[in-house]
């Protein structure tokens, strides 16, 4: 489906640090009792990685799996793979109570690429979280606010970020994305 | 009571102002009254005053925990309107409004009532909506209100935004004969009224237990003493449900902090009262030329009156958008106070299961504005048993299902 | 500006990730109940300046909802917990025993275990 | 006057010359300047008129507290009134204007209230304006108004030239306060390893003891503070900011912090202000202390300073407020200033000590450089009215018989020292009163408390009443250490610094001076210098029964102007104490609230204006619908497309023509907004039946079926098309906006009811991009698209399939809103724009026409439909709707049945829907009532119904309206009466409410 467009259709953004439409992005949501072994083993068939523990994403190959409460996990695959990996859950899980749904095209994805102390600033002035690298790095997940939206972010590594939000509010989160980002704006508070 | 005016300003001028004497009396309190009060707020007062000036009920006590007028009496913000959409709250309502137009001369106390017009933004199809509804029933209710289209709103307040990029305003629901009042000189004028009747205000005085002999209230015990009373009012927004537990008897009341805030004075630029409920902000301009402001209200049941500040933060972003040019004033201090939020967020007047106990409370956010008629329905109700005022703000409505609510006005907060 | 500990996904969220519910541990009454028992179930809820039990969730963040043991006078917090509980769990029970002593709730009563 | 000194300044740099103007007047200052000492160098110690009697008004203090020097600075978009100018910077370009008077600063209309200040006391106004009553309206409160007010408002049209932005910061120790107990409480924190922040308001560390001078660890206390800073900044666990004061300090460990990024240098890139929202697990409040001014007649008069703000500007700024200064105090601190004057070149007179026994060790130093001082004395008046011209001298033990009149242009008083105990008050900390340096402090055993009802603030320094240079040094060094280790790090045994101790002579409270000061000298002895209220006013509320230092303070306005009270307030309670003849702790203090001092709006706004103001949902149609010229309406978040107006075309005739179009052929509409739904699970069907009152468990796979939700409380709360998707999943849409509401509900009683079921949903409403395709040719258009067999046999009404149409993986509902076949499409959101052209392109043959929310609502009432939020108002259960036929009686229970089983629920006179023909055939009016006979109890109009819906149908082209009304149902063809607003009646019939294709021939074609 080449016609395929994601929110914003690839817009960017330079300031603190690069802020950029991260394209589309396969995304399964995956309701279920994250403790139960057949999750585990399904989660791991289909994507690779190992079931996220607690506030946690994992990632093997173009494949990553993020916590997103108790009972729900979120898949991320490339864009075309989202229902075929929901039919990969369903067969893995059949017979196990669970909820497996595409929900690739019902979010926006935005990547931050820059100065690891400049880009956790960024997410500071949106959202109420402690953004210090004592208390969030690659490999933690956080669902949060930014501003007046849900939202959730992750470090693939220093220096880089990923956040989503609902599709709807795409232009949105761009737009405070590149204010809080805004060239003058920076705050020290992150450089050690 | 010496009589204010010009003419006593000028005569105790000459002698430096020694003559003036003390505006009520600080009394012990009495064995026994015909009636107690609990709560000297405005509420309480104007109860008391009416009881006296409607039904000649003299023999009166109003007990007062802290200072009178020291409760929400002196943290709102002052708005005095009517227009509202059901037909018991308009009543009441407009019955107060109409008594804060004489009340100055009938107390002789000015409260400066300034009935420089309430305006209520429609900034949504479904407001205007709500909006024209409402003036249809303020029509027949005898409630004088109007939609205005948006010239006229920017007519009556120049630094309003019409065209925000989100809500442009659409029209407005206009109530020209609404507007503001001194809040503490509501309580002070009531409280030196009281007085002159011989009525006892008694402050500092905590009422620790509400006593009762065969389901019917004999006294009340208090900090200063036991008190004999036939009727007791229990008027004490933001306290009402540890009172009543106190008289023995539940309330459907939550008690929430409701903040507001004032910005540094300036000189007069918005004339009218501005509510902007899509975007949760309102406004006035006070005499002193401070922008007073109102917040909203926490989503936790809280006695501290202390919000959180994200209320704050709404607010002002509402005010921003709406009035830009308050974006370079600065707040200059914000407060809370502690409402009593019912199930249907209007107000309860009522008896109650214990004979000779009546209670008024749940006023919410609404409270300053029905000072004189709640205090006026009160004061029928726990005289004749029955107040049409009061009439469908009992406290069994919540059992059959027969709410008051104004919500359904397109997200009217009070 | 309240903080609490959200159960589920082990942060200290900040009130602005969380909506209050209201008071918690309610039973339900459906068709069949009293008009007295559906009542008190809508609106006769606990008000006390003091020790409350209330629910919140957790909406912009795991989505959970949760119950929390606060005093609405000073603002503390003694614990929170699931809301997958009918009354609060002993230890919290304890910790409120701990701060206030001969403390009241509806039939609980930290003194009278 | 006041003058730039040859010499000295430690903040200015005097080659950076500044220019700036007052009132149009050119001027130019250092860098390093404040706007007050820039001011205050070119000779402007009268900047402003007070509030009430319109009084000249000069600089009183050099900091926060500084009550009267309040200017409007900037100009066009960056106007901002009310600038205090002893804490905003100067800059190169600054334009000042002065505040309060017509016409101008030096002849004032106004100040004829002064000759009047006798008939003005305090609380005047609740006596008089009382007649004629329309006078207060039209003729007082206009002037009242104009004559207060302060600083001019910006100009109405004004968008904030400016940028503002939030940021979170979470640390273990805040330290607000960078003088050397801030600085020394952050190295002991810091050293154990905490994350430190601490902030300081001014640009600059030290806060006053670089001016006060001394010695710590045997250096000059500049060099200490020096130190301390490189040693902070060289650990990487602390931050230090400047230019960031501690506005407030709210519940759980929540501090706002105001960082004023540019107001010194305007236009640069970036935002002007940050407001700081600081999750500090300790706060140390090192925020020193305020100098309090003596009561004395004449205290007001531009010129009379507070000792500290005069030794300020000397050592600070270089700036002399005056050539002879007189010095008047009750303690040993203002002989400071009476030395530095001396060592700056400038003549101190005398130095006029209340006490009695005198002063100590400082008393002496002042006397070896020959100053005169006086003990037991005090000013009975001060002569001048723009500016001080002199004094007149009297024991303060008297009633102010002048013993000697001395000639002077500047006066530093000092009557003692309060600590800053605002953000220690603001979250509940209380205060004891220290009647040694009758001051209130912090009670350390009555702190603020967190979220784990442990303390979380400590006061130190001077803030907590400590004013010996060692001793707030071992002070702040310990609160720092306990901070940490409340956090759970452990303090070194590194001690506090060694400061060199000087003995002062003990204070003695001067409340009135001269004690016995009579009633005439009491009018003229300001307590509020800015609201003009005077010690006359306190005892006169007192003797009016105000007794409540809250009473005195509403009724005189003490402490209510901008500066919050931060000079007057102790002055103010100790003779409201006086006059009640109680000790000043039982009177108390009023209550602090934050912001320590005002706070921009823009900053609590921050970035949420313009677009960022709300978020704005947009489908993934949003931008077409722009490009097209739609007219948008917000509905919740969202914006949809009201009508599509053509060049010349009014909104109603868009609407009209997308009607016709729709009915006569084909319209589209962009129906994404919807919310949509997914339940799944062994329980979900029995779920499904609680949640909705039809019975959802029966619903065939394939098939769709209109649902209605209620809340507990049994009013009809949203409403949609549930469709079954499977044996064990059920898809349910919700209105626009209704997809959180709806989805929180369910989640609510599964995790907090039912939490034993098997259920799980999932929000999916934006996964989806949704069009309603309708009209008789809308089947034609979807097999030109082809993929799909929609026929009526494959898809019958009320049924979904799904497939590839077009090429795009979509899911078909055959469901209508309008009356007309119809097909509802949901297609993946990133296919939802490219599938949306090619509807565009097939249908265009046909006339395609996309219509909005106003053709859809019109097509919905023409069929009878309701609608939620019209129809529907929070207080509408569905049986008032006459829905019934979509009420399950089979079912024990649902939310909202045994609410619909009350006594009022059930009442046979609840208003029932209809619908309302007016006999003319026009529209009736939004929101008419029909009226009934007679009034009611209190007096008004018996109504009888209302309208809830009412449109002009272009296909009947004449008014058709729904309604609620009483027995409704029952009187079909009975004429009411709807009052219009302007006065007039309508007349309408009651008649069943679908008044197009009765029999729905045509949506199941």
């Amino acid at each position: 489906m080449s016609e395929a467009a994601s929110a914003l259709d690839g817009a960017s953004f330079e300031g603190l640090v690069r802020v950029a439409d991260a394209g589309l992005r396969g995304m399964v949501t995956l309701r279920g009792d994250l403790g139960a072994d057949a999750l585990h083993a399904a989660v791991k068939q289909v994507s690779g990685c190992d079931m996220p523990g607690q506030r946690k994403i994992t990632a093997a190959g173009d494949s990553a799996v993020a916590w997103m409460a108790p009972d729900e996990a979120l898949l991320l695959c490339p864009h075309g793979q989202a229902d075929a990996t929901c039919a990969a859950l369903a067969r893995a899980l059949d017979g196990v109570h669970h909820l497996a749904v595409n929900v690739s095209d019902a979010r926006a994805t935005f990547a931050l690429e820059g100065d690891d102390g400049a880009l956790r600033e960024v997410l500071a002035k949106l959202a109420p979280a402690d953004l210090s690298a004592e208390a969030f790095g690659p490999g933690d997940f956080r669902r949060t606010r930014l501003a007046q939206v849900p939202g959730a972010f992750w470090m693939p590594r220093q220096g880089a970020a990923r956040v989503i939000c609902f599709r709807s509010v795409a232009q949105y989160m761009f737009d405070l994305l590149t204010t809080a980002a805004a060239k003058g704006s920076g705050v020290g508070y992150f450089q050690a | 009571m010496r009589r204010y005016s010009a003419f006593a300003i000028a005569r105790e001028a000459l002698r430096y102002h020694a003559g003036w004497e003390k505006a009520w009396a600080s009394p012990e309190p009495r064995r026994k009254y015909d009636v107690v009060i609990v709560g000297a707020g405005g509420h309480g007062l104007a109860t008391a005053f009416y009881l006296g000036r409607n039904f000649g009920i003299t023999n009166v006590a109003v007990i007062e925990k802290g200072w009178l007028g020291g409760g929400n009496t002196g943290r709102n913000t002052t708005i005095i309107r009517s227009n509202y959409l059901q037909d018991p709250s308009a009543a009441i309502y407009e019955k107060s409004r109409s008594l804060y137009e004489t009340m100055s001369q009938d107390l002789n106390y000015n409260v400066m009532y300034s009935p420089r017009g309430v305006m209520m933004l429609a900034q949504t199809q479904a407001e205007v909506r709500g909006y024209l509804r409402t003036a249809q029933a303020n029509t027949l209710q005898g409630v004088t209100t109007r939609f205005i289209d948006p010239p006229e709103v920017k007519k009556l307040v120049p630094i309003i935004n019409l065209d925000g990029p989100r809500y442009p305003v659409l029209g407005a629901l206009w109530q020209d004969r609404a507007g503001t009042a001194r809040h503490d000189a509501v309580a002070w004028g009531y409280a030196r009224a009281c007085s002159d009747m011989g009525m006892d205000i008694i402050q500092q005085c905590e009422v620790t237990a509400v006593r009762r002999e065969g389901g019917r209230v004999v006294g009340v015990d208090t900090s200063r003493g036991a008190i004999d009373c036939d009727k007791l009012g229990i008027v004490v927004a933001g306290n009402s449900g540890v009172m009543a537990e106190r008289a023995g008897f539940r309330l459907p009341i939550d008690s929430v902090a409701l903040q507001a805030l004032v910005s540094e004075p300036i000189k007069p630029c918005m004339d009218v009262v501005v509510m902007a409920n899509t975007v949760h902000g309102y406004m006035s301009q006070s005499d002193k030329g401070e922008m007073v402001i109102g917040g909203g209200a926490d989503g936790y049941n809280n006695y501290t009156q202390r919000g959180s500040f994200h209320h704050i933060e709404e607010t002002v972003r509402a005010l921003v958008e709406t009035f830009p040019m308050v974006s370079r004033l600065k707040m200059l201090r914000q407060w809370g106070g502690i409402v009593d939020m019912t199930g249907d967020r209007s107000p309860i007047l009522s008896k109650t299961p214990v004979e000779g106990v009546f209670i008024n409370c749940g006023w919410g956010t609404g409270g300053f504005k029905a000072t004189p008629g709640s205090g006026w329905a009160m004061a029928e109700l726990m005289a004749k048993g029955h107040s049409p005022l009061a009439e469908a703000y009992t406290l069994d409505r919540f059992r059959e299902g027969r709410f008051i609510d104004e919500s359904v006005a397109a997200g009217v907060a009070h | 500006m309240l903080i609490l500990h959200c159960p589920y996904c082990g942060v200290m969220a900040d009130e602005t990730e969380l909506h209050g519910g209201g008071e918690a541990h309610l039973t339900r009454h459906g068709p069949g109940s009293s008009d007295e028992e559906f009542h008190d179930y809508l609106f006769a809820k606990e008000n006390p300046r003091g020790v409350h039990f209330e629910r919140w969730r957790h909406v912009n963040g795991c989505g959970k909802w949760f119950h929390a043991a606060r005093d609405t006078a000073t603002l503390e917090v003694f614990g929170t917990y699931s809301a997958q509980t009918t009354e609060p769990p002993q230890a919290i029970r304890d910790a409120i025993t701990a701060r206030r002593p001969g403390w009241t709730w509806r039939h609980l009563a930290g003194s009278a275990k | 006057m006041s003058t730039r000194l040859a010499t000295g300044g430690r903040l200015i740099d005097r080659s950076r010359l500044q220019s700036f103007t007052f009132n149009g007047a050119r001027m130019t200052g250092f860098a390093g300047d404040t706007l007050a000492s820039a001011l205050l160098a070119n000779d402007r110690m009268m900047l402003g008129r007070s509030f009430k009697y319109h009084r000249p008004r000069g600089l009183v203090a050099s900091g926060a507290e500084e009550p009267n020097a309040l200017v409007g600075l900037g100009h066009g978009a960056r106007f901002e009134p009310n600038q205090r100018a002893t804490t905003t910077e100067l800059f190169d370009g600054a334009q000042m204007i002065s505040q309060n008077h017509w016409p101008s600063l030096e002849y004032d209309i106004g100040a004829v209230n002064q000759a009047f200040a006798r008939f003005l006391p305090a609380g005047f106004y609740y006596k008089m304006f009382l007649f004629p009553r329309v006078f207060w309206k039209h003729v007082y409160e206009p002037f009242v108004r104009q004559s207060a007010g302060l600083g001019k408002a910006p100009d109405a049209e004004t968008r904030d030239a400016d940028t503002y932005e939030h940021f979170y910061a979470y640390t273990d120790v805040l330290v607000i306060g960078g003088g050397v107990a801030g600085l020394q409480a952050a190295l002991a924190a810091g050293r154990t390893g905490a994350r430190v922040l601490l902030i300081e308001q001014t640009p600059h560390w030290g806060g006053r003891a670089p001016v006060d001078g001394g010695e710590v660890a045997d250096q000059p206390v500049d060099d200490f503070v020096n130190q301390c800073v490189a040693d902070l900044e060289a650990m990487p666990n602390v931050t230090l900011r400047t230019r960031c004061m501690g506005a407030g300090v709210y519940d759980h460990g929540y501090v706002l912090g105001y960082e004023r990024i540019s107001d010194h240098a305007p236009g640069m890139d970036g935002p002007r202000h940050r407001l700081w929202r600081i999750r500090a697990r300790q706060v140390v409040t090192a925020t020193g202390a305020i100098e309090r001014p003596l009561s004395f007649a004449g205290n007001d008069v531009p010129g009379v300073m507070l000792a500290s703000g005069l030794r300020d500007y000397v050592v600070n700024w270089g700036v002399s407020a005056g050539d002879r200064t007189v010095v008047v105090t009750n303690n040993d601190d203002a002989y400071r200033t009476a030395i530095a004057l001396r060592h700056a070149g400038l003549e101190v007179p005398v130095i006029l000590d209340a006490r009695a026994a005198g002063g100590g060790a400082l008393a002496d130093a002042a006397r070896e450089l020959g100053i005169r001082v006086e003990n037991g004395k005090g000013i009975a008046r001060v002569t001048g009215s723009k500016r001080v011209t002199g004094v007149a001298i009297c024991a303060q033990a008297g009633e102010g018989a002048v013993l000697e009149e001395v000639p002077c242009d500047a006066v530093a008083m000092s009557g003692g020292w309060s600590p800053v105990v605002h953000l220690w008050s603001h979250c509940g900390g209380k205060l004891t009163w220290d009647e040694g340096s009758a001051m209130f402090r912090p009670d350390a055993d009555r702190a603020p408390t967190g979220h784990d009802g442990a303390p979380f603030v400590t006061a130190c320094g001077a803030a907590n009443g400590e004013f010996d240079l060692a001793a707030i040094l071992k002070d702040a060094h310990a609160a720092g250490q306990a901070a940490a280790r409340a956090t759970g790090h452990k303090p070194g045994r590194k001690a506090a610094p060694k400061a060199q101790a000087g003995e002062e002579a003990p204070l003695e409270p001067v409340w009135l001076m001269p004690q016995g000061a009579g009633i005439k000298l009491r009018m003229k002895a300001w307590l509020d210098y800015q609201n003009d209220v005077k010690v006359s006013d306190v005892q006169l509320a007192a003797r009016e029964g105000y007794e409540s230092v809250e009473h005195t303070k509403r009724y005189t306005t003490l402490g209510m102007a901008t500066d919050q009270g931060k000079l007057s307030n102790i002055n103010g309670l100790a003779i409201l104490s006086d006059a009640l003849g109680q000790p000043i702790p039982q009177t108390g203090t009023t209550t602090f609230r934050p912001p320590y001092t005002p706070i921009s709006f823009g900053a609590i706004a921050g970035e949420a204006r313009g677009p960022l103001f709300q978020p704005i949902r947009r489908t993934p149609i949003h931008d077409w619908h722009e490009a097209q010229g739609a007219y948008m309406e917000p509905v919740g978040q969202w914006q949809r497309p009201y009508c599509f107006p053509q060049p010349g075309e009014s909104h109603d005739d868009a609407v009209a023509r997308e009607i016709r179009a729709t009915r006569d052929s084909l319209g589209l509409l962009d129906a994404s907004t919807l919310g949509k739904l997914i339940v799944k699970g062994p329980d979900a069907g029995r779920f499904m039946d609680m949640m909705y009152t039809n019975m959802m468990s029966t619903l065939a796979v394939g098939k769709c079926r209109y649902g209605l939700m209620c809340s507990e409380n049994g009013f009809l709360m949203d409403d949609g098309v549930v469709a079954r998707l499977s044996d064990d999943t059920w898809l349910c849409h919700t209105t626009t906006g209704g997809a959180e509401r709806v989805h929180a509900h369910m989640e609510e009683f599964l995790q907090t009811e039912w939490w034993d079921w098997q259920v799980y949903v999932v929000n999916v409403t934006e996964q989806y991009a949704q069009f309603g395709v309708v009209g008789p040719n809308a089947r034609k258009v979807l097999e030109k698209l082809g993929g799909v067999d929609v026929s009526k046999e494959a898809l019958a009404f009320m049924q979904w399939t799904e497939g590839t149409l077009a090429g795009v993986d979509s899911r078909i509902f055959r469901i209508s809103f309008s009356g007309e076949l119809s097909y509802e499409i949901a297609v993946p959101a990133s296919m939802g724009r490219a599938f949306w052209d090619r509807l565009l392109t097939a249908g265009k043959e046909y006339g395609v026409t996309p219509y909005g929310t106003e053709a859809l609502h019109v097509m919905r009432a023409e069929k009878g439909f309701i609608m939620i939020g019209d129809e529907t108002d929070g207080t509408v259960i569905p049986q008032d709707l006459g829905l019934n036929w979509a009420i399950s009686k089979k079912k024990d229970d649902y939310i909202g049945k045994r609410a619909q089983a009350r006594s009022h629920m059930v009442d046979p006179d609840r208003w029932k829907l209809v619908g309302l023909e007016t006999l003319d055939g026009s529209v009736l009016p939004d929101g008419a009532y029909a009226v009934g006979e007679g009034v009611n109890a209190n007096g008004q109009r018996v109504v009888q119904g209302r309208v809830t819906s009412t449109y002009h149908s272009p296909t009947l082209d004449r008014g058709i309206a729904m309604g609620l009304v009483l027995h409704g149902p029952d009187r079909m063809g009975e004429v009411l009466e709807f009052p219009r607003l302007d006065g007039s009646v309508v007349q309408a019939r009651l008649v069943d409410q679908v008044w197009y294709d009765k029999d729905g021939d045509k949506q199941n074609v």
